[in-house]
């Protein structure tokens, strides 16, 4: 319509729009890498002025259910990530049947599309790993060892298989109890004591990688530690050397995109990404560019 | 004299280094009341459990209607019409008083998927049996914990008395109970005699005791002293085996003289330490 | 006297003080748990919009019901006095058994989901009688199990299809028979009503109908209230708790298909961790942990209460880490209620 | 006279809508015994459970002392030197003999940080207090819930006598007992009231009854009866009033015939039959 | 007759076959336990080279000190009847709350962990006298507390330093010296021995001294087996459960100093989960879950063979998906073990 501030004519401003979105992930509460999704989303959300609701459940029956809670609740927008897609599908399917745009983030890169989704949005474990995978083979990483904070979880154990399937070498799975770094500590020191030829230890979580240094530190052993994502010890670590390097899955990026695309189709009816997937990482964090980051990472964005 | 439903050899139960009980031999005949008496810790009770299978022994033989038998439960026991009142009297505290009374027995009516509890049966029946017994209850579905200890001990006794077939054993049953309520439960155990059943009955209370029994067994740190038929002994005779031991003068003259001499339990002292005398 | 008022039953006993229906009625165990259920329903309602219509009933209907079949079965165990810590795993390994058998093995659904029953009643027997032969506690020995089917659930799961979650089932042959029965929703009054909560309501009714009604259900009562008076009394001790534990690997089966035909998918960590989840509704509904005591519609209510939380909290909007703090907050009250109500039942005149 | 200890008005107890006593106004002097009488299910141990402290009652009031009182624990009752005897005895079943003889009440040696339990004189007092009611156990570190129920009831009087100061509360205290520990129990009643003790004795037989007690009080469904010196009560009184009643004449003919003339049990009831006559 | 022996205390006792000393130490709770433990030792130092070795004790030893001393701490409850869900979340509470207060707050270092042990200690009496005042289930209340903290470790620390987890807690002034108290570790024979196993066997011994031969003690094992029982000789109930829960609380502090120091970091997940874990060892170890019966030195021996089992599997080199289920055929061999050797001992003579 005219206005009589003379104004060009763009898009709605949110606020009258009264937005909300609904992000469903398959995060464990408290786990660090989907805390700073959320935290990205959040963010995107303060700054659009929309609202924002993040729930989580690694179970994907309950996963679905949010999903469907979020569409009976009329939401503008779900962005979901899709650890197990044949879990998700009819859920999603649903929203989108009932007019609901969809988003896809982290994982599901290859339903997204089957399943009626705007876009996907990220960096699925596969490919963060299989580029770890042939980072740890350029660093010379024979005998690897892969620690997996929680059982059973897909999106680490899909995580570590890719890894093994660019690295060449050997990759063990180790199973530790991420409620209980004590635990965590002595059981890669067990391993690292039991077998000597490891020279190099691969851990999911910045949190895991101090426990995995001090493990390495105790059992006398020459492994190098890398690590998925970042936290402001790992930084430290890094720049004193003790950590190899860091992948930075940029989940910030996951979260704070997948919002920003689910708000140009509300104001503006865009397609972000235009039909195809984007990608929101790898990015590798070592002694040289570690100073950059350190800043954001200590606060928790990073 | 009748076959007996019951025969035991030498058995004996010990519970890891403890030995309760050990070398009694005796028989439960049809239409005997068998009383068995001796001191606290005796043994009485461990020996009507290993009767009724709560606990199987550990040594000698066990025969039901000539046939030896280890019972590994008191259903077994149950099974062949031996019924009892156990000592701790097996309730389960939580539930209503006309669950109780019929559990493990409970009848049933409908067919097939509509096979149910008959509960209003199993309400009345549990009511009008304790009124019998002088018990009038508030209210059926109370759970028994919440009862006396007298009414809980009927509710036992009846159950007893209404399931037992062949065989009635009744540990301590008057031991809670008032005079009239143990009058009743020696009424039944007296009829339940006369109807041909073997009654196995344990008390402290000679005056219990004698009225009804045929024959008395008598227990001694977990060894038998013997088995008399009631001709063979007197109500005095009786009372002075049932206080038992040896060194009880003093205890019976001080008695006499702090409770004066009407006291029954002075004077069973007295007449014990007399005819340890002679 | 006592016999004064035999054969006068109808007189009024002076020794009971007003006998109100209605304070026979709030004393059953369930009844408090109602209550509660009701304050967290209003209060929902209330709060949120979409809480109280059909498509959100919906909702946390569906996350009750799994849950609420299990509560029931864990329910009628503690009753018995025992737990079953496998019971969560029970879901996934049923699940992941029947997805294992028909999109790698090619076997018949059916077959594979008889198989899977057989499997789960298996290993209901070896629980039940590990704990009655060993003198185990239940806790120690099905922790036991369910730690081993943990680890099939992962393991072997990995081994046989090399990822950690069934894909492809519904390409399975005859997939929509059993979704059928399983898996699949019809519309009520413009909310989606899945066939598990038609499950849940038959489960209720029918261990409602076993507890409160047959010889068995007195059994259980007393297995789990006093087992050496039940066993001195003739109560079949062993063959109670060992169809008790049978029955909640039974429910594991149940809600493992019920999860398997809703979503397509198992995982495997689906169901670990679920079991004190179980237990925890079973208790908001009135089961005592030390047994003898509780009800199956108590168990029900109480996973209603807990699925109605969780997913009126996301209805809420409330910052999604302080989930588990409302969820504590609600438990407590509601459990605080239903002790209030059954309190003031007791004292009621 | 003297004061009273313990004055109780009009007290009564309600169970949620289960009126167990109402009104009943007594005391309990020093160096009296005051038997508690009635039939199964009448009051008596909700009547001392409020003495104990065990129960708060719901209407009426406890004076102690001429203070008046609402306990709301044991601990209460005992620090005014009131110790009990609990009908269910109060035990912890799986705790050593000598640990429960103590519980509550530890002697303890040492100081500061090394307090500690004083064992042995806890184990050699449990077996020479046990010895000298006549029970002579095998070794009190035997969990209790493993003693017979004599045994164990023993041990709860033995621990009460032990630590009773002012008053002594006795709920059927004999009931398990033998004969012999009767006579103990007994015994042990008259040394408290000789002590200047008051004493509460609740038993359902007349001959331990009469002989120690020095006032009767009678409960009937919960409400008192009144309350008897010695004075104006003979022993066939006391035991008609236990037998208590209507109706019991047919009772006690079938008694009569079925058990024959000796029994106590039909005797009593014959006698209050006459009485109810006359 | 039984007088006949009175006063003759010396004379053999005819009612009692045998009395060996050997049957009496085998009745002790804790002595299964003790058989368990040295089984698996000896299974794990047969099959693998470095379990037996100074450095590999050292980290077996270690994983089981922090979870023995909550074992012991919840094994001390559960004799006396109750349980504390909320005791695996302390640690991580404690921990955060030191963590907050000095890497956020600038808070002396001393002064954060004493207002975090008076924290602590206030959820313990909260918890307590919740327990005792409504009647609740202590499973249900705990439980409460257990998702508040949850909720509070996670929401209340984000919001404050924007994180999960504590970072930089080394650059906290005088971070050594509680360090040197908590964190240290000092080599004996090679291995390194870490504070916490002094500890360990500290609250070990202190929890059975304690239990055996004070007055506490006494009223811990009457409170747990037969409460109104207790109540009825004057044991008084209230203030022994409640300081048994402020015990525990008190445990969730030491071992959340322990993690922070010897991790120099904790995050909002910790200790999560871990409660079963202490319940589990404390089970092992001989206590019973319905209470009145246990021992301190059996928890502690549970927290061993968890520890040793935990460790041993990933020297031995076994695949680790199957972890758990190994881990469950060990608990359940011990268990059983400990089992056969009790009713041994029973049946000796
Ligand atoms: N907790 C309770 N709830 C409900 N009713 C109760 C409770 N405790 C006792 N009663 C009822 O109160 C009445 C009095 O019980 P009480 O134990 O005082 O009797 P009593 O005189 O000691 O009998 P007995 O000689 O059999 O021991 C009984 O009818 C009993 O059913
Ligand atoms: N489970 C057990 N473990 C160890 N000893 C036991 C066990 N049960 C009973 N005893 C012992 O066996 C002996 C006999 O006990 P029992 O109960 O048979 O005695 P009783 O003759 O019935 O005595 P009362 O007249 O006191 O009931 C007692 O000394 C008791 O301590
Ligand atoms: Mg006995
Ligand atoms: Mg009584």
């Amino acid at each position: 319509g005219c206005s009589g501030t003379g104004q060009e004519e763009g898009p709605d401003e949110a606020s009258d729009l009264d937005l909300t979105y609904a992000v469903v992930t398959h995060g464990a509460p408290g786990d660090a890498f989907w805390d700073r999704v959320k935290s990205g989303a959040e963010r995107a959300g303060k700054d659009y002025g929309v609202k924002v609701e993040y729930s989580s459940d690694p179970d994907p029956a309950k996963q679905s259910q949010l999903i469907d809670g979020a569409v009976a609740d009329k939401v503008d927008g779900v962005i979901v990530s899709m650890a197990n897609p044949d879990g998700l599908e009819q859920s999603v399917k649903n929203a989108v049947a009932a007019g609901v745009p969809v988003i896809t983030i982290n994982s599901g890169i290859e339903k997204w599309q089957e399943f009626g989704a705007l876009t996907h949005i990220g960096q699925s474990e596969q490919i963060a790993g299989a580029a770890v995978g042939t980072r740890l083979k350029a660093a010379g990483w024979k005998n690897a060892l892969c620690v997996i904070q929680e059982a059973g979880n897909v999106g680490l154990e899909e995580r570590c298989k890719a890894v093994t399937s660019t690295m060449g070498g050997k990759v063990t799975n180790l199973q530790v109890d991420g409620t209980d770094d004590n635990a965590v500590q002595a059981t890669i020191t067990s391993k690292l004591q039991a077998d000597k030829t490891i020279d190099g230890v691969l851990t999911l979580g910045g949190q895991y990688a101090i426990d995995a240094v001090a493990a390495v530190e105790q059992s006398g052993s020459s492994a190098k530690v890398a690590t998925f994502d970042l936290s402001q010890d790992v930084i430290t670590n890094i720049k004193s050397g003790k950590i190899e390097f860091a992948v930075d899955q940029q989940p910030f990026v996951q979260g704070y995109a997948a919002v920003t695309a689910l708000y140009l189709k509300s104001i503006n009816g865009n397609d972000f990404g235009g039909g195809q997937p984007v990608y929101s990482g790898p990015a590798f964090i070592t002694k040289e560019n570690a100073d950059a980051v350190g800043e954001f990472a200590a606060k928790g964005t990073r | 004299m009748t076959t007996p439903i019951i025969e035991v050899t030498d058995i004996g139960k010990r519970y890891g280094n403890i030995i309760a009980l050990a070398d009694v031999t005796t028989a439960v005949h049809p239409g005997e009341v068998t009383c068995v008496l001796g001191d606290n810790g005796a043994g009485k009770s461990t020996f009507i459990k290993i009767l009724a299978g709560a606990h199987e022994h550990t040594d000698g033989r066990l025969a039901v209607d000539g046939e030896e038998r280890h019972f590994s439960s008191p259903r077994e026991a149950l099974a062949l019409g031996i019924a009892t009142v156990y000592q701790d009297l097996a309730v389960v505290p939580l539930m209503p008083v006309w669950r109780n009374f019929f559990l493990g027995s409970e009848p049933t009516k409908g067919r097939g998927p509509w096979k149910r509890l008959d509960v209003d049966f199993m309400k009345r029946t549990t009511k009008s049996e304790l009124s019998q017994m002088g018990i009038d209850l508030r209210d059926v579905d109370q759970p028994i914990g919440t009862l006396s200890g007298g009414e809980r001990q009927c509710v036992a006794i009846a159950r007893a008395v209404y399931f037992g077939a062949r065989v009635l054993i009744l540990d301590e049953p008057t031991a809670a109970l008032g005079v009239k309520q143990s009058g009743v439960v020696l009424r039944y155990i007296a009829r339940a005699r006369d109807r041909g059943l073997g009654v196995v009955f344990i008390t402290h209370n000679p005056h219990h005791a004698y009225p009804v029994g045929d024959r008395f067994m008598l227990l001694r740190r977990g060894r038998s002293m013997g088995d008399y038929p009631k001709t063979e002994m007197s109500l005095h005779e009786l009372t002075a085996a049932m206080a038992g031991g040896s060194e009880l003068e003093a205890l019976s003259h001080e008695l006499a003289e702090e409770l004066g001499r009407d006291s029954e339990v002075a004077k069973a002292l007295e007449s014990e330490v007399k005819e340890l005398r002679t | 006297m006592a016999t004064a008022t035999v054969g006068k039953p109808e007189q009024r006993d002076e020794r009971v003080a007003g006998n109100s229906a209605l304070g026979k009625v709030l004393k059953r165990p369930e009844v408090g748990a109602l209550i509660a259920a009701v304050a967290v329903f209003v209060f929902f309602a209330v709060i949120t919009d979409t809480f109280a219509t059909a498509s959100g009933a919906s909702t946390w209907l569906r996350s009750a019901s799994t849950i609420g079949i299990m509560a029931v079965a864990v329910a009628l165990l503690m009753i018995g006095g025992e737990f079953d810590l496998s019971a969560g795993a029970m879901t996934g390994f049923t699940g992941l058994a029947v997805g294992v058998m028909t999109t790698q093995w090619g076997l018949n659904i059916w077959a594979a989901m008889l198989v899977a029953l057989v499997l789960a009643l298996s290993v209901g027997f070896v629980n039940g009688v590990l704990v009655m032969r060993t003198g185990l506690p239940s806790f120690i020995v099905t922790l036991g199990t369910f730690f081993v089917l943990q680890g099939i659930d992962l393991a072997l799961v990995k081994v046989i299809i090399g990822q950690v979650a069934i894909q492809g089932m519904t390409d399975v042959p005859f997939y929509d028979q059993p979704h059928a029965v399983f898996g699949s929703n019809i519309e009520i009054a413009g909310g989606r009503v899945y066939a598990s909560v038609f499950w849940w309501i038959l489960v209720t009714a029918l261990a409602t109908w076993v507890l409160l009604k047959t010889r068995v259900g007195n059994w259980i009562f007393a297995v789990g209230g006093a087992q050496t008076s039940a066993r001195q009394v003739g109560v079949p001790v062993a063959r109670t708790k060992v169809g008790l534990f049978m029955t909640s690997a039974g429910a594991g089966w149940l809600v493992g298909m019920l999860l398997l035909f809703t979503t397509s998918t198992v995982q495997s960590n689906t169901g670990v961790g679920q079991e004190f989840i179980y237990i925890i509704c079973a208790v908001v509904g009135g089961c005592l942990l030390t047994g003898g005591y509780g009800s199956a519609v108590g168990a029900a209510l109480g996973a209603l209460i807990y699925g109605m939380a969780n997913q009126g909290i996301v209805y809420a909007g409330w910052d999604n880490n302080w989930l588990k703090a409302f969820l504590g907050v609600m438990l407590l009250g509601a459990v605080l209620l239903n002790e209030a109500v059954r309190r003031r039942a007791e004292r009621s005149r």
